[in-house]
Formats: structure tokens, C-alpha cells, sequence
């Protein structure tokens, strides 16, 4: 029997992968943000989940052009790091679980969720960030991934709520996968940020704060927000954080803060990490 | 009641990426989208003006893009995200781009970011800017 | 304010549009089913909708490969025929309706749709042949068309509930359009066919028809079928009919049958016509 | 109660086209979808066997489309729908491919068809065939 064991946010500031790619994490300005990563990588490696359900967001790097899915989700073997415009990160290829990924597929739309199934598809620091974040350089990907790549690019969106209901429906998905198998669901993208416009570099910790202590606590005062205070508040691009709730909604209620980081700046970033396992 | 755009829009130094937005700019960020190859960045950067000639531009943006007007391509419809493939070919950051769009220096602007950003008083509502609130 | 006023179901056979693009649709084996088609095209020009919203699927032609959107939406001002192996068919190009398009992504959207948003799309004889059924031959798109793509081909599809609930909110969707705007929707795939295996060239008329009669009077019924009940008994490709239930979620419980037109073979396919008009 | 799978595979003479037979066959229907573009066509139909060798392609598949076996095809994983360009490259209609596959002349099968087609009787489940119900 398969099983969700721990949920995981996280940011993937593009930038944190360049510092790890050019092995800047010692100087000044990156390492207290990387130091905090050690619990978490510590964790994961103790935890050694056979899959990562990774929800992200592409960035109009890897999606077919013209082509918005509100959630698609990655059938193949493996997924290519993309090239998003200055060649491809120098990350190990990803390996896929098409078996977990197409009983996701049926599970969910059978459940009534309209996914978009992508034989083939390349990932972009969405992905390949939080990958680092949590498993450090490996020379091969460490851990099966399951990609569901969501819009948060476009208006409309999908409202939390939606989200939250694909995190539930994931959870009895996996309940119901018949390979024992132990996965940790990764939501990623976020904190507060806005990188366009002349609002550019709004960060409001003090939202992100209560962000991360609600995820855990009261969960249901985040599926409640909308379109708009996330952008108000959070920043244009901090509506990234729709994507926990996926993670959020496919563990149980009564979950348990494992461990949590907190850091300002990465770029134009707030960058927040938070573990959760289920209790 | 405002009804969800007229929010959206009441949000100051914000061009959320909606339908209108994203008609506007969609010849704009396809031109980004080819630049995801880097056999076409390499053409763009050796012939810009005959490069943009393929793409169906308006001459404000086929501008903008030559003059590396971030903010101005932004209220011509480019999505932050696709300008981002137009910044990699350029080798420049996110944080270059969105601080050439604040009107900032780029020391200024960094400045700000390792104080701790920009503060969310004062920036959630135009009118909250017009009455200083 | 816009309004629904008609659905109307029909098959999309290829063979049909070949038919009319060579001239054969007075040769014998053609000529009682266009027969058929007369009473639909004068229904259609008397009523003279500003727009159709039109349901089918693409066949493997004009989607980006190895991406396969559960429902997705045209938004662009016009759809070119797709070329599906034979060169693109001799029609004219399709005139979108980006706003009606747009406003349909928001509402359906925020209801819980999750749809692939499609800013260039080319139509393949799924959509084409419809409106040549209905409309013959014009030198222009004589309508203005938003294209609304269903994966029916690969497993699995969505339901024929979740076909109907997305019908329902296209209702919803509409009434709350300020354009004053009439709309037909149509719903295009089947009747019962099977065109591929050895099974090829099932066709039950008796199934076929118990369809037409409870797409009026007992919906339920069929929002209760299963997958295997389409493919069972209406043929692995006439599985293609969930489509016609976004149709009939579109309209009022109460509809009136205007026309039905049912003839055998199209081709490898039982070609079915149903004309409904709100109550 | 037998799992939807197991339904969909007792239905005769009928392949579903489920998750297995879509990885199996995914780089076959992906050959298929390059004939989308007329140049391809053209090139494939000069040298089939080069044209093919671009894909990588199982050795009984290879075999399978260069004989257009195809049945063979549709049970190394190809849709129909995808097939329908190997057919139209070379000419051929639906009918044809579905006649083909069932193994009757193709005289047949168009008076079968124009006789109201094959019947469900008897059609719906392997089992109902075995006992001749
Ligand atoms: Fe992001
Ligand atoms: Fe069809």
C-alpha cells in the first residue's frame, strides 16, 4: 500500500539553483539562507520517500507555447531540465514513476479533475530548485518524481480551494495505489514577491508568517483567500503559493511542523521552507 | 462592489497578467518564447531588428524590446516570466530586470531587498497611495 | 445578456466533410443522409445564433503532441483547418470569439473547471465537418465559433457526469455574459462506431437510439453511464457521445426535440443528428 | 467484481486505448503525428525505412508499418486516430484501415456496413463468444 507520509513547501528562486549551480552558497550574501537548509535535507535523507509528488509551476519555459494547462501532470520515464533562456541548469535528468503518475491520471480524473497528461515534458526551476533545495548536487536524480505542473501565470488562475481539492483527491489516490510505496508531496513556489512592475521587491513577512503557521494549524483560513489577496499581499508572483495547498490537501488534518526556514532576500524573494508530517 | 478586475487593477506598480494583458502581448511573448532556443538567441543578438521582422509586433513593442524597455513591454502585454528568456539571452537577472523597472538604481534596488524589501504599507491600493495613507 | 436558446448533437464523420469538399453528395451512397442534414440547415439559418459554442474532439491532428488536455479551450480570433494527413480541408478558416471565450475561461475556471487555454489552435474534421453539416458551404465562417476540445481518444476520458456538470456551468457561464448574444451549443462525435480491431464496423442502432430519445426526456440515464458501457455497447470510438452531454448540461432540464436525423453507414459510423431547443 | 480494466479487456476485438498501450506505442503514434507536415509525408514515402529510422521504434513495429500491417500496429500501440495519418499518407481512408483489420475483403466490409454493420450481438464480451451466446 502506498502512503503520503510528509508534505514539504518550499520557494524555487531561480536564483538559489545559479548559486548552487556557480558554488556560491558559502559567501556572504547566500549563506545564512542555505545553512537553514540542512534540517530539511537531513530530514529527507532519513526519510528516504520512494517518490516525490513535486507540484510546481512552469514559467512559459517547458509548456507548449500558446498552451496553458490549469494542471498537467508528467507521465514519462524522465524529464529534461529545460532551457529557460540561458541553457539548461547542470542537473541530473529527473526519473519518473509512470506507474504512481498514470494511476494518478486515472484516479483524479475518474474523481473529476481535468488534467492535462504530458507523455513528454521538460522542467524548468520549478522543479529542478526545490530538487537541489532538498537533495543537495547528486550526480543522479535521488528520488522518483512525479511532476503536476499548475498555472499560476496566467489569470484565472485555479482558486486555492481548487487546489486544496486536488491535494484531497491526491491523497486518496495514492491511498488506493497498490505498490508499497512511500511519498512525500512537495508544493512548491512563493513566498511573497513581485518581480514586475514598479511594485517590484514588495516582501510582507509578517503574511508569510502567518502563512506558514496557518498551513499548518488552520488550513482552512488559506483555501479561503483569493485571487486577489494573494496578489495584494503577497505580490504579483507570490500567488505561486496557491501550490501548497495541494501539498496541504493531500496530507491528514492534524498534521505536525517538522522543521521551518525563513529568509529574506534570494533575489527579489522571500524565500520560506516548511516540513509537515502527517500525525 | 468592485468586481475582480477593477481590484486587480487597483493594486499600484502591478500589471496583472490577464486576458486583456495577455492579447495584447501574445505575438510579444511568443517572440520570448522562440528565444527558449539558443540557436535563435544567437540570431536575435547578431540582427535584432531582423530577427523581430518574423514576429507580428506593433512598432511600440518591436521599441521596447530594442531598447530593453522592461517596464514598457510589461504595459505592452509581456509577461514577467517570458521577458525572463529576453533577460537570459541578454545574461541579465530577475532582479536586473524588475529593478530597471521600478525607476530604481540597480545599487539602490539591491539595497532595498537586503533590508527587507519593499514594504507592503502603503502599496496595497492606488487610493491608499493618493491619500498617503 | 446572452442566453443559450438550442443544443444541437451530431456526428463528425470525415468521410461526410470528404463527401462535400468532392461534390459526391448526390451520389447514391451518399444522398439520403444529406437529405437529412436539410431541415437542420434551415432550423440554423432561421435561428442565426451570434455565436456557437462547439464541443468535439481533435483526433490526434492539431493538439501538441504528447499533451493531452482532459478540456480545452480556443480563445484566438480565428482557427485554421488542420492539415490531419491529407491536406487541411477546403473551408474557410473559423472565426473565433475571443471575449465570449475569455469570459467562459474566467467563470469556468473559478468554478473548478480545469481547463488547457489555447491561444492558437487548428481545427481538425471534428470541428469542421459539424459546421459543414449545418451550415454547407459558405465562402466565410458564417458564425463565429468558441471550440471546446474533449479528450475522448486516450483512457481516461473524462466522465459523462463530469461532461454534464462542465455543461451546466458553460449555462451558468453564459447568463452571466453582458453581451447581448445568442447561442447555440453543439455537441459532435459518435453515434455508435467502432473503427478500429477486428471489432471494426459495430454499429447499434438500438443503443443509438434509446440515446437520442433520453437526451430529451431522461438525461440522467446517460450521465449514469459508464466507459465501459460506451465502449461496450456503442463501439470503442463511440465513446465520443460523453461530448453531447456538455451539450445537453448547457440547456434547461426542459427541451423541446426540433429535428433527429439517424442514418447508417457514414462510413464505418451510424451518423446521427438531434436538434434541441431550450423550454 | 472485475476491475474496469479487466471489463474494457473482455470486450472482443477491441483495444483500448489505456495507459499501457499508450506507453507501449507512444513513439509509433508520435511517428504518426510527423506526418502532420506534407514535407514529411514526402520524405517518409521516398525512403520508409530511413525516414523510420529517425524514431525509435521497436523492431516489430518498424516491421509492422513498412508491411502497413495494421492490426499489428493497433496491437504494438497505435490509435487508430494516430494511424489515420499513416493512412492518409498513402491515400487510404478510415474504412479501409478498419477493413483491413478485421480480416475480411474489403468488398465485404463495405456490404456489411451498407447492410446496417457488424451487430452487437454477441459482441460484447469474450466470454459471450467462447459459449457462442
Ligand atoms: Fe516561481
Ligand atoms: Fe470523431
Amino acid at each position: 500500500m502506498a502512503k503520503i507520509i510528509a508534505g514539504l513547501g518550499t520557494s524555487h528562486v531561480p536564483a538559489i539553483g545559479v548559486a548552487m549551480d556557480e558554488g556560491k552558497t558559502q559567501e556572504p550574501y547566500w549563506k545564512s539562507l542555505f545553512e537553514g537548509y540542512g534540517p530539511v535535507r537531513k530530514w529527507l535523507a532519513e526519510v528516504k520517500p520512494d517518490v516525490v509528488i513535486l507540484c510546481y509551476n512552469d514559467h512559459c519555459a517547458a509548456m507548449p507555447p500558446d498552451t496553458i494547462p490549469t494542471f498537467a501532470i508528467g507521465v514519462g520515464d524522465e524529464f529534461k531540465p529545460a532551457d529557460e533562456g540561458w541553457g539548461p541548469r547542470p542537473v541530473p535528468v529527473v526519473k519518473g514513476d509512470p506507474d504512481l503518475a498514470w494511476h494518478l491520471v486515472e484516479s483524479l480524473v475518474l474523481d473529476g479533475f481535468d488534467l492535462t497528461i504530458m507523455h513528454q515534458l521538460q522542467v524548468d526551476h520549478g522543479l529542478t530548485v526545490p530538487m537541489s533545495i532538498t537533495c543537495g548536487q547528486p550526480k543522479e536524480g535521488p528520488v522518483k518524481v512525479v511532476p503536476i505542473e499548475v498555472n499560476v501565470v496566467l489569470y484565472p488562475q485555479p482558486t486555492g480551494r481548487r487546489c486544496y481539492a486536488l491535494g484531497q483527491a491526491i491523497r486518496k489516490a495514492v491511498a488506493s495505489y497498490d505498490k508499497d510505496t512511500k511519498v512525500v508531496i512537495f508544493g512548491t513556489g512563493g513566498m511573497s514577491h513581485q518581480i514586475h512592475g514598479e511594485r517590484s521587491g514588495l516582501i510582507n513577512k509578517e503574511w508569510d508568517t502567518a502563512f506558514l503557521n496557518d498551513l499548518t494549524a488552520n488550513p482552512q483560513r488559506l483555501v479561503d483567500l483569493t485571487h486577489v489577496d494573494y496578489i495584494r499581499d503577497a505580490g504579483a508572483e507570490g500567488i505561486e503559493l496557491i501550490v501548497w495547498l495541494i501539498m496541504r490537501g493531500a496530507l491528514n488534518d492534524q498534521v505536525k511542523e517538522v522543521c521551518r526556514h525563513y529568509h529574506v532576500p534570494a533575489s527579489n524573494t522571500a524565500a520560506g521552507l516548511i516540513v509537515l508530517e502527517n500525525r | 462592489m468592485k468586481t475582480i478586475k477593477e481590484q486587480l487593477e487597483d493594486i499600484p506598480g502591478t500589471y496583472v497578467f490577464t486576458k486583456e494583458r495577455s492579447r495584447l502581448g501574445l505575438h510579444l511573448n511568443l517572440f520570448c518564447t522562440s528565444l527558449l532556443k539558443a540557436a535563435n538567441r544567437e540570431e536575435f543578438l547578431r540582427d535584432e531588428p531582423a530577427y523581430l521582422a518574423k514576429f507580428p509586433l506593433t512598432e511600440e513593442q518591436r521599441r521596447a524590446v530594442l531598447e530593453r524597455d522592461w517596464i514598457g513591454m510589461v504595459r505592452l502585454g509581456a509577461n514577467i516570466y517570458h521577458l525572463s528568456k529576453l533577460g537570459g539571452t541578454d545574461r541579465k537577472t530577475f532582479q536586473y530586470m524588475a529593478g530597471c523597472m521600478t525607476g530604481m538604481t540597480q545599487e539602490d534596488y539591491r539595497a532595498m531587498m537586503l533590508a527587507g524589501g519593499r514594504s507592503i504599507e502603503g502599496n496595497r491600493s492606488k487610493s491608499e497611495q493618493k491619500t498617503g495613507a
